[in-house]
């Protein structure tokens, strides 16, 4: 049975597009959006409701849709609870209803409408209590299975996503008459505008009059044609955000099967607007009457719509239900496309629109309601009473047009803080005062009409360019006014009758549902929102939210200003993860940081592993090693202990510091002195944060009286970065200081281990490596393979070392040599694993026990605290809490059994099934000196437990392992090796 | 015998493979690294107009003022920080910008070397602006910003210097060398849409 | 009568629910009240009830400058757990926890308490070992951990991307005693179960000052004129600093926003809640099938209930590279709540330095799985004049004396916390 | 979003800068004792209004900069260069 007017509408008919709903093929046009199209194949049933599973259709022509969601497209491209109203149609669309087993037809669930008398409002709330088990086990699977509507795809999205950031003069949300004028205006005096209209084509309203074609053209034509006009349709503007700046979603490939090769699916818009024109229109709304859900039941303003735009009559007979004169034109429209009128219920007494259309020989019945829906699943027959109930006559109808008035599309005026007015004139709420620099126009603000929303809107262009200072602004040609004798609107919400009268068609939500949460006592509009759910679906209240307050209003007995709206958030209109998300997931959600290196650790197998944004190279797997790690990790720091290994440590943060005053600010920032450090000498630093906990530590050499070279730590460089200008800037601003990251300039690789004097002596040329000429803590410059580098003589392994820094531009190079001269040596590159390892040898801090929680005395580091002098920390750090001797401190472990593993984040206890923890292990590894697990750990009492025995606890692998409790140098004590 | 430096690597040469990428089309952008030295020049304490007296007269340019850029035939200054600017010039042999800068300025900037921490791309033609805007969040309208003036600024997620070069439009980009793989990866992404073609290297 | 229960549910279904009582009075403010307790979140709610029940005392006034239950507790991501890594948490938190398993029987009201576990990921060895030491920690005390592996994360939410390419999943720490509540039916339940044992609940009444004498409370200053109390505890999360002040007390204590989004509602695909240690992402789908989720703090002070979209872009981006199945899922609302940061990430319940007014703020993030330990604790600290063992940590005074509670490790920069 | 206009680089978005708090706190002197130090670290005045703070422009020009901006309202009022005087409007 096709609904398709023979002609008319904005199809394009020559184009003829197939799709499916629920398995079954139909035909609609270019043009057309879902909805119309299965309205036109005579499609009504499409889903049914969230919790009484009744039957529903579809209600509205736009975003506002409460009740048609279907889950569109298949796969990895399904998508939930898609508005079928918004879904342009395209060639192959498959659409499913949901919410419904085992058909749409026959939907097992809806014998919860059978049983709603026991499920009102917050019924969850008073049961399901006993037995107390049953909630997780039975209750709540049952409610979580039997709510929810769609089915959300299972796997990634196959699409992408881009963002855009723009920036304009005037923003216009919305494309009616109202937005078309207002942006032409602006764009007259040239602002750089930009238009988001939601829908696919602008104009909205004039959409659906022919008769305002002409100007709409050709008012788009002209934007069109200004160079500083940016037309977005397809675009919603879902939010209203602090210093006008909006956001807003662009469908770029939504009504595509798929998107274009290289184009997103949608795109996300930031916009910096200076001036913002809201033109948002309004919202038509419901009557609350018994039935008012059924498949049908159409607002009148979406018939009209569909019968205009979509060339589809939404039925074959028609009862019309109103409180204002808008309706009329729908019954009109209606009756000239061949659908027979049943009657006109106007709740109004009289009314000249009612006079004129009896006289053109319509039922009009004034003073008259709806007081009931018959049918099987959807409108058969409509019951048209008096208001007080009597006269009730049953008319046979397949179609039901409901208006209940407008509210205007407030929902962005009002996060921008916009506070809302009551207007009696048109029964809803209106934006009162502006705060953001921000107007509203047309109805948006409940001025309706075309020629009246044409005029705001100019005036709101108007206001705009004013605003920025533009100047004069050209007259633009706009619609032609009709004066027309009308009657008021009366503002009326619910036909009081038997049976269910729904404010909320997604949630179910009745005004006995409102009622009742009145009387319990939930009579604040957000407590009756919460307890009923009322306004919280997909539409978030648009056609029914005001009729719901209205009817709590009622119940209090106060006005609906009085009662007030629950809060407008965003988003206008849901918004897809994706698109906000945008490129940044997987493996683009943090930018990857790479080492001069990199390039060379791929090439010889490197493990990765991330470490902040860094990747760094974890160990070098040989033949033979694939299957456990550890060979590789103990092969490597073997190396180091042995021979020589070579490592890449370019992710360290490199300062420069340079000024009069830069010894006196080091001295301020570290806990020991550096203005005394000798030119050409590195020298280990600690550094507190203000509370007096330790922050960072790492070597400062002197490279001239004014002139040092910090390192930090990977994690923390740039928060020493930030630390610094902190001082610098705002504590001591007097001192000559400068100061700048040169992590990425500088690569640096530390080549480490009994032979690396040997190896690097051979590679490196300028400079005298001979422990008398070039001691421990020395610094100086020499070239490696023709490469300037400068030479640390530091150690993190605790074994003779070198780091050797290098432009980043001469890594590989520089490496390739060292690795040459040190491969009679048997040089080996090791990762940060084999690092680690070397450092829990040595008893060297790092990361783990510099967790934000340890004072340098827990270190066993109280001796780099000077005695004089203000640093950071250094007051706090003398609070009680911080120097109480209780406190854990660091020592070294070891399990008594010699095969035992040792497990970092085991918990220290003096017994098996000890509940009480003494401390924790911080780091362990197996170690290549003393063939057993070794570790670090923060133990309370710490030198006190030094020989003495205790557990290593790790419950959660019910593990307990006896360790030894040591000094933390595992190896090496007297550090005799890094001065060799 | 000290043999001589190799050439610098740089790690765009890597990442950035000439050719087309993306999209086919008349809207291309054109895309190039660039071997530049870069020098990083702070003001002493007290003595920025010293500073700039000496630029000027030792390399001929005058230090540009907040937001801007000067360039001469052989050199160009970023202004990136209060008192302090990024001395950009072809890159000619290593450590000899940094040289010239320091016995140029001699006592009144403090001068540090960052021709290998940074690397210097350029973007260029009629939808350059369009494929910017996917990631960097100021106005480079026309009306905003014009040759000469720069800027740092994230792009994309990463830090960056921004300069606008000509009216092409050209601009040029700086990031962390460490980084910078990073960067043109999302900046190919980001151009795909239009197509980029990826020139040599300068 | 106006006891809960299924019967009682199909009985009124026959008068057509006309009979339900009132959820709590409406009463008008007395002259005064033993304890004037400010707050009617789920916290204040929760102390005033425990004053009746577990003290005895029953002249008791929540006061609320709005509707109750419209703070945090009205607008929270309903996480309940309580794997916390210091001892000095763990009792407290764990005390919580068996309140909440047997909350609904006591109340006699659901609130939805969902022990669906709590599942947080981790991404690197480091921090497998701070989750260790965590689990480790708890188990020592009690409390139920597990360390799963990645095949057990798998399993556990089939629908996490453990090989995301950025930061590939390692493992988890799972409590499966942690989960959810229905977050209004907390507020609703206790101040139900509080009111029928005499408390007052006086909505729409802010009060705009606190009168001390020789430094001790008198009552309070409200926009329904002065209210003498005996005794005073404040709840007002997010405001703490603000009522504190009125005393002349000043708190280390910044108010930050933290923005919440629900979806649309989805047929069930999240069965837990899942965070992402790679990013602050956490996500539970709530028995109405919308999936609720949130990030980290917007990072400035506020007191506005409303977010920027900095935060929201990176929440959506951490969310969809932990689960890629989001990236179609349509969200359909954003908002935020104001919080108490303080300068250790650790609450405040104690005595203050103003004889007989007493504190209960500080939540940050995560008040409102304290909820009941913290109204039951709370009650305690004001009904005995000193702590109960399992807050006598949370005061104001560990900060000057160097006895910081900071499970991240940030330190004074509530901004990090 | 906020928009804040940094006294060396113009209107920036937010996420160019990183918060650091209240910006009327003061360094004590270096022997000014514990209480002192406690009061800059800890204490805040914590305002539901005006609130002049640090923001740092960490991903612009490494400045940190006052800026005056109302804590409800998000409004902000003013920007200044870390060494110049910001005073908040009487509440
Ligand atoms: C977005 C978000 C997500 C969160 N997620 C979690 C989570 O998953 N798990 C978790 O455990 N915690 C979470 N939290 C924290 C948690 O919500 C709060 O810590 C907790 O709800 C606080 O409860 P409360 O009763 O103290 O505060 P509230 O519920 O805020 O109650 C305080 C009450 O005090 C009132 N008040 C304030 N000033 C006055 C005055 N002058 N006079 C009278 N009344 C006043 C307020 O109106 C308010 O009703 C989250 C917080 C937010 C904002
Ligand atoms: N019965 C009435 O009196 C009445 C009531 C309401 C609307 N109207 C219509 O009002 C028109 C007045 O013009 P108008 O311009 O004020 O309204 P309009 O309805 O013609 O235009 C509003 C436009 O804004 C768009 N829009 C709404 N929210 C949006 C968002 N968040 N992002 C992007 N786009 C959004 C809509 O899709 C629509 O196209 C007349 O044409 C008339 O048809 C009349
Ligand atoms: C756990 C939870 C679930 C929520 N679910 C929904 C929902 O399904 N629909 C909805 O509109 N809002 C939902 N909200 C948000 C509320 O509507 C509201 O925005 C939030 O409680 C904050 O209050 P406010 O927006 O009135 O300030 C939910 C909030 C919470 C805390
Ligand atoms: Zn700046």
């Amino acid at each position: 049975m096709s609904h398709r007017l023979a002609s008319g509408g904005r199809l394009d008919r020559t184009r003829r597009l197939r799709f499916t709903f629920d398995g079954r093929s139909y035909v609609g046009h270019a043009g057309d959006t879902l909805a119309s199209a299965l309205m036109a194949n005579g499609v009504r049933l499409v889903g049914r409701s969230f919790k009484y599973h009744r039957p529903r259709g579809i209600l509205t022509a736009g975003p506002d849709e409460p009740s048609a969601l279907v889950e569109l497209r298949a796969g990895a491209r399904r998508e939930a609870n898609m508005p079928m109203p918004v879904v342009e149609l395209f060639d192959g669309l498959e659409a499913q209803s949901q919410n419904r087993w085992p058909s749409l037809a026959f939907d097992i669930l809806s014998v919860n409408s059978l049983l709603s008398r026991f499920l009102p409002a917050g019924f969850y709330y008073k049961t399901f209590m006993w037995p107390a088990a049953f909630w997780e086990k039975v209750y709540e699977p049952l409610i979580r299975r039997s709510a929810g509507l769609g089915w959300a795809a299972k796997e990634a999205d196959p699409d992408h996503y881009e963002t855009r950031h723009a920036h304009c003069d005037v923003l216009v949300a919305g494309s009616g008459a109202a937005g078309l004028a207002a942006a032409r205006i602006a764009a007259e005096a040239g602002a750089r505008v930009i238009l988001c209209e939601q829908d696919f084509e602008l104009g909205g309203g004039l959409l659906l009059d022919p008769a305002l074609e002409d100007w709409r053209a050709a008012t788009v034509a002209a934007l069109a044609r200004q160079s500083e006009v940016t037309l977005l349709p397809r675009t919603t503007v879902f939010g209203y955000y602090d210093s006008n700046v909006l956001g807003a979603v662009e469908r770029v490939a939504d009504h595509l099967a798929e998107p274009p090769e290289h184009q997103p699916r949608q795109r996300y818009w930031t916009i910096r607007a200076r001036e913002v024109v809201l033109a948002t229109g309004a919202h038509e709304r419901l009557i609350a009457f018994p039935g008012n859900d059924r498949p049908g039941v159409v607002l009148a303003g979406a018939a009209l719509s569909y019968l205009r735009r979509f060339a589809v009559a939404p039925g074959k007979r028609a009862v019309v239900f109103t409180n204002n004169d808008e309706a009329y034109d729908t019954a009109l429209a209606l009756r000239e496309a061949g659908v027979e009128i049943a009657a006109i219920a106007d709740v109004r007494p009289a009314a000249v629109r009612a006079d004129e259309a009896r006289r053109a020989g319509i039922d009009v019945r004034s003073g008259s309601v709806v007081t009931g829906v018959g049918g099987g699943r959807d409108v058969e027959r409509v019951t048209v009473a008096r208001r007080n109930g009597a006269d009730g006559e049953s008319l046979a109808a397949d179609l039901l047009c409901v208006s209940g008035g407008h509210s205007p599309a407030i929902e962005l005026a009002s996060q921008s803080r916009t506070p809302l007015d009551w207007s009696d004139a048109i029964a809803g709420f209106v934006p009162g005062q502006p705060v953001q620099r921000q107007r509203s126009a047309g109805a948006a603000r409940g001025i309706f009409g075309v020629a009246e929303a044409a005029s705001d809107g100019a005036t709101a262009g108007r206001a705009a360019v004013a605003a920025l200072g533009l100047g004069k602004t050209e007259a633009i040609a706009l619609p032609p006014a009709v004066a027309r004798a009308g009657t008021p609107s009366e503002p009326f919400w619910e036909v009081k009758a038997s049976g269910k009268a729904f404010v909320d068609l997604q949630h179910d939500v009745t005004t006995e549902d409102i009622r009742l949460a009145h009387r319990e006592g939930y009579a604040h509009i957000e407590h009756a929102k919460r307890y009923t759910t009322h306004a919280m679906a997909t539409d978030q209240g648009k056609t029914g939210g005001l009729v719901g307050a209205a009817v709590l209003a009622e119940a209090r007995g106060e006005s609906i200003a009085a009662v007030g709206m629950p809060t407008y958030r965003p988003y206008a209109s849901p918004v897809s993860f994706g698109v906000i998300a945008g490129h940044a997931v997987g493996k683009n959600f943090a930018p990857v940081r790479r080492t001069a290196l990199h390039a060379w650790h791929v090439r010889h197998g490197a493990r990765f592993m991330e470490a902040g944004m860094w990747m760094r190279p974890a160990y070098y797997p040989q033949p033979g090693e694939e299957k456990d790690a550890w060979l590789s990790v103990l092969r490597e720091a073997r190396a180091v202990r042995r021979a020589v290994g070579i490592c890449d440590v370019s992710t360290l943060g490199k300062i420069d510091v340079q000024g009069k005053d830069a010894g006196v600010f080091l001295d301020r920032l570290y806990t020991n002195t550096f203005s005394t450090l000798p030119i050409g000498r590195a020298r280990y630093g600690l550094m507190l944060r203000e509370d007096g906990i330790v922050f960072d530590d790492g070597t400062t050499s002197r490279l001239a009286d004014d002139h040092f070279f910090m390192t930090t730590t990977t994690a923390n460089a740039a928060r020493v970065l930030e630390h610094m200008e902190y001082h610098a800037q705002t504590v001591w601003p007097e001192l000559d200081v400068q100061f700048c990251a040169v992590t990425d300039h500088w690569a640096s690789m530390s080549a480490a281990g009994p032979k690396a004097r040997l190896a690097l002596a051979k590679a490196v040329q300028g400079l005298d490596l001979a422990n008398a000429a070039f001691p421990f803590m020395a610094v100086g410059d020499a070239q490696v393979a023709g490469c300037p580098v400068r030479v640390f003589r530091i150690s993190f392994s605790g074994e003779l070392a070198y780091e050797v820094a290098t432009p980043a531009g001469f890594a590989e190079p520089v490496w390739e040599a060292i690795m040459a001269a040190g491969a009679e040596h048997g040089i080996t590159p090791y990762g940060v694993e084999a690092l680690g390892l070397l450092r829990i040898e040595k008893g060297h801090v790092a990361g783990a026990e510099l967790g934000g929680h340890t004072t340098a005395r827990d270190l066993g580091l109280e001796r780099m605290l000077k005695k004089n002098g203000d640093y950071v920390g250094r007051v706090l750090a003398g609070r009680p809490g911080l120097v109480a001797p209780e406190r854990p401190r660091l020592v070294g472990l070891r399990p008594v059994d010699p095969k035992a593993r040792l497990r970092a984040g085991s918990h220290l206890v003096a017994a098996v099934g000890d509940g009480q923890s003494l401390g924790w292990v911080t780091s362990a590894m197996p170690s290549v000196e003393l063939d057993c697990w070794i570790g670090l750990g923060m133990l309370s009492g710490g030198e006190a437990w030094h020989d003495k025995r205790l557990f290593a606890a790790f419950p959660l692998y019910d593990e307990y392992v006896e360790v030894a409790v040591t000094h933390p140098h595992h190896v090496d004590h007297e550090n005799a090796r890094v001065r060799a | 015998m000290p043999v001589s430096a190799p050439e610098p690597r740089s790690p765009l040469v890597q990442a950035l493979k000439p050719g087309r990428h993306g999209a086919v089309g008349a809207r291309q952008v054109t895309l190039r690294a660039y071997r530049r030295s870069l020098v990083q020049l702070q003001a002493r304490k007290g003595r920025a107009a010293d500073l700039a007296t000496a630029v000027r007269q030792g390399l001929g340019l005058a230090l540009p003022p907040p937001g801007r850029a000067e360039t001469s035939p052989t050199l160009a200054a970023i202004w990136i920080q209060p008192s302090a600017w990024l001395l950009c010039a072809p890159y000619l042999a290593e450590g000899d910008l940094a040289r010239s800068v320091r016995a140029a300025v001699g006592s009144a900037g403090a001068v540090v070397d960052q021709t290998h921490g940074k690397s210097v791309l350029r973007l260029s033609g009629p939808t350059a602006r369009a494929v910017l805007e996917t990631g960097c969040r100021i106005d480079l309208h026309p009306r905003a910003f014009a040759p000469g003036q720069a800027a740092a600024t994230p792009v994309g997620h990463i830090d960056c210097i921004l300069r606008q070069l000509d009216n092409a439009p050209s601009y040029e980009l700086i990031v962390a060398s460490t980084l910078a793989e990073a960067f043109v990866d999302w900046l190919l992404h980001a151009a795909a849409a239009y197509g980029c073609e990826v020139l040599p290297p300068d | 009568m106006s006891r809960y229960s299924a019967f009682q549910l199909f009985v009124n279904a026959f008068t057509g629910h006309r009979s339900w009582p009132r959820a709590w009075r409406d009463p008008a403010p007395k002259p005064a009240y033993d304890v004037v307790i400010v707050g009617g979140g789920g916290h204040g709610l929760a102390a005033a009830y425990y004053l009746a029940k577990e003290h005895g005392i029953t002249n008791v006034a929540v006061v609320e400058k709005g509707p109750i239950g419209l703070g945090n507790t009205g607008r929270n991501t309903t996480i309940v757990r309580s794997n916390y890594m210091f001892p000095q948490n763990h009792h407290f938190y764990e005390w919580s926890l068996k309140l909440w398993e047997g909350l609904e029987q006591d109340l006699n009201f659901n609130a939805m308490v969902s022990q669906r576990g709590v599942l947080g990921l981790f991404h690197s060895d480091a921090q497998r070992q701070v989750f260790a030491r965590r689990g480790n920690s708890m188990r020592l005390s009690g409390i139920d951990a597990e360390l799963l592996d990645r095949d057990q994360v798998r399993a556990f939410v089939p629908l996490v991307d453990l090989d995301n390419g950025r930061f590939p999943v390692m493992g988890g720490l799972l409590q499966r005693r942690g989960g959810t509540a229905r977050h209004d039916a907390v507020a609703w339940g206790f101040a139900r179960a509080a009111d029928r044992r005499g408390v007052d609940i006086i909505q729409h009444c802010e009060v705009t000052g606190i009168r001390v004498a020789g430094n001790r409370v008198q009552g309070v200053e409200t926009t329904r004129g002065f209210i003498g109390a005996k005794k005073i505890g404040l709840a007002v999360a997010g405001n703490t600093s603000r009522l504190a002040q009125m005393a002349g007390i000043s708190l280390p204590i910044e108010s930050h926003v933290l923005q919440a989004f629900v979806s649309e509602s989805l047929k069930p695909m999240i069965d837990c809640v899942v965070t992402f240690g790679a990013g602050h992402f956490y996500i539970s789908q709530s028995d109405k099938g919308g999936l609720v989720f949130g990030g980290n703090i917007d990072g400035y002070n506020s007191y506005a209930q409303r977010g920027n979209l900095p935060t929201v872009e990176h929440v959506w981006s951490a969310g969809v590279t932990m689960i890629p199945a989001l990236s179609r899922v349509r969200v359909l609302r954003q908002w935020g709540g104001v919080m108490d940061m303080t300068m250790d990430g650790s609450p405040i319940i104690c005595r203050t330095p103003v004889e007989n007014l007493y504190i209960d703020g500080g939540w940050c993030y995560g008040g409102f799985k304290a909820t009941p330990a913290a109204g039951w604790c709370h009650a305690h600290t004001i009904a005995r004049d000193a702590p109960h063992e399992f807050n006598r940590h949370f005061t104001i005074d560990r900060f000057r004396e160097g006895l910081m509670i900071d499970e991240r490790g940030a330190g004074p920069s509530p901004w990090l916390q | 979003m906020h928009r804040i206009d940094c006294p060396w680089c113009g209107v920036r978005d937010e996420i160019e800068f990183a918060y650091r708090g209240d910006a009327t706190v003061k360094r004590p002197e270096a022997g000014a004792g514990v209480d002192a130090f406690y009061a800059y670290v800890y204490e805040r005045g914590n305002p539901r209004g005006w609130h002049i703070e640090w923001w740092h422009h960490a991903a612009g020009c490494r400045q940190w900069i006052k800026v005056l901006r109302h804590t409800l309202t998000h409004e902000i009022r003013a920007t200044a260069k870390a060494g110049d005087t910001v005073t908040a409007p009487k509440p």
